[in-house]
């Protein structure tokens, strides 16, 4: 058992799957409201990725959530979490 | 108390004065309420340059709102001796003049109600998970700002 | 600025759903609105020993009050930048459960019109010669106190 | 001239008629909404003419006003003046 959970925790590590929406004014940026990431081990890290990959973003003012809760500082990631990214919001 | 009611706070286009109307009358066989306060966002056709807004398209992380609008309901309830409450938030396009946000608090006394409707109002626009994209006159369209 | 319009603050009887989303939806093309705020006071079935209100009859030395009214409209239009005001109070009988007082405050952001609208109510409820006589479920009556 | 005019005075002053409107709870005292007195000089005066005729005035908290204004202190009257007896409001 012990050498399966290892194994199952292993496999599920090097396939970790992260779902990023994308909303507002960052949506004109990404042209597309959700992305796909794998291996992405914390928002620190993600935050990285996405300034590469979307040069734009360094401009813009936006906070994460984590599974619908807004973090303010860096927090690990697990398989299948949800991170949206959120330009000020202007409802109402 | 209706707190562990979660109702259905967004609505698809603008809020109509007729379905306020009925939101107001339902409350007719409440006899113990004796204010009611209401608040009505309305779209705004502020100029931009040359262009003016002629309608506001909003989207909403919508998950994420539903959780934080129940949130504020029941916070609302404890913090406010509260008999009733309703939000109603549009999505989608809402042309100026119309309204895309409605909330309503009942209580026994006026300051209640009027405090909380207030209080929920500053607590929508600085937590909701809500975006307005402004339509602009030439059809071009910018981000709205809250101030 | 709709200061100067004296408009006509008494209705007789209850004010209806119908009558306030008639008001709401004639803002619709005052495109410079951003926020409405309401106030509804309803005619509670308060307790009083063995018996209820069943409605109020509200009489008013109407001269003084039509004056006190055109007052208040002035000072709130002076105090807050309202773009618009209105005020309707029922005179004679409104059972409980209706509506005797809509108050409706319509400014460019939120912050104003909700001060104003209190402003106003709080006005009303002190300055205003208007009373209130509670009818009683057994036919009998007492003088209602504002608190 | 002069003596006319003199002669209108006095003629007015010993005529000089005022109404008084009730509202409210007072109406339950009074049994009526308007009465009308003559030769009542101030809102002094009048209150105790009021409180002699209707000795239940004494335990009611009420204003007046002349003329729709309130007054807050003994006031002049002048011929048709209105006054008006306030018990406390409770309107809205």
């Amino acid at each position: 058992m012990h050498i399966l959970a290892n194994y199952l925790t292993e496999f599920k590590n090097s396939n970790m799957e992260i779902s990023v929406l994308v909303f507002g004014q960052i949506t004109d940026i990404t042209g597309k409201g959700s992305l796909k990431f794998t291996d992405i081990k914390s928002t620190g890290e993600l935050y990285q990725l996405l300034l590469k990959t979307y040069p734009q973003l360094e401009s813009i003012k936006y906070l994460m959530a984590v599974n619908k809760k807004i973090i303010h500082e860096n927090t690990m990631l697990m398989d299948e979490d949800t991170i949206a990214l959120l330009p000020p919001f202007s409802g109402g | 108390m209706e707190s562990k009611k979660k109702h259905k706070v967004f609505v698809e286009g603008p809020i109509s004065p007729p379905f306020i109307a009925d939101a107001i009358a339902k409350h007719n066989s409440k006899t113990n309420i004796g204010a009611h306060s209401l608040f009505l966002g309305q779209v705004r056709n502020d100029r931009v340059g040359e262009q003016e807004v002629v309608a506001i398209e909003y989207t909403s992380y919508q998950e994420m709102a539903d959780d934080k609008f129940y949130e504020i309901r029941e916070d609302a309830f404890k913090k406010f001796p509260l008999i009733c409450m309703h939000i109603y938030h549009s999505l989608g396009l809402v042309k100026s003049g119309e309204i895309s946000l409605f909330v309503f608090t009942s209580s026994v006394h006026r300051k209640e109600a009027i405090a909380a409707c207030e209080w929920i109002v500053e607590r929508i626009k600085n937590e909701v998970p809500v975006w307005g994209k402004e339509i602009l006159s030439n059809e071009t369209s910018q981000w709205k700002l809250n101030t």
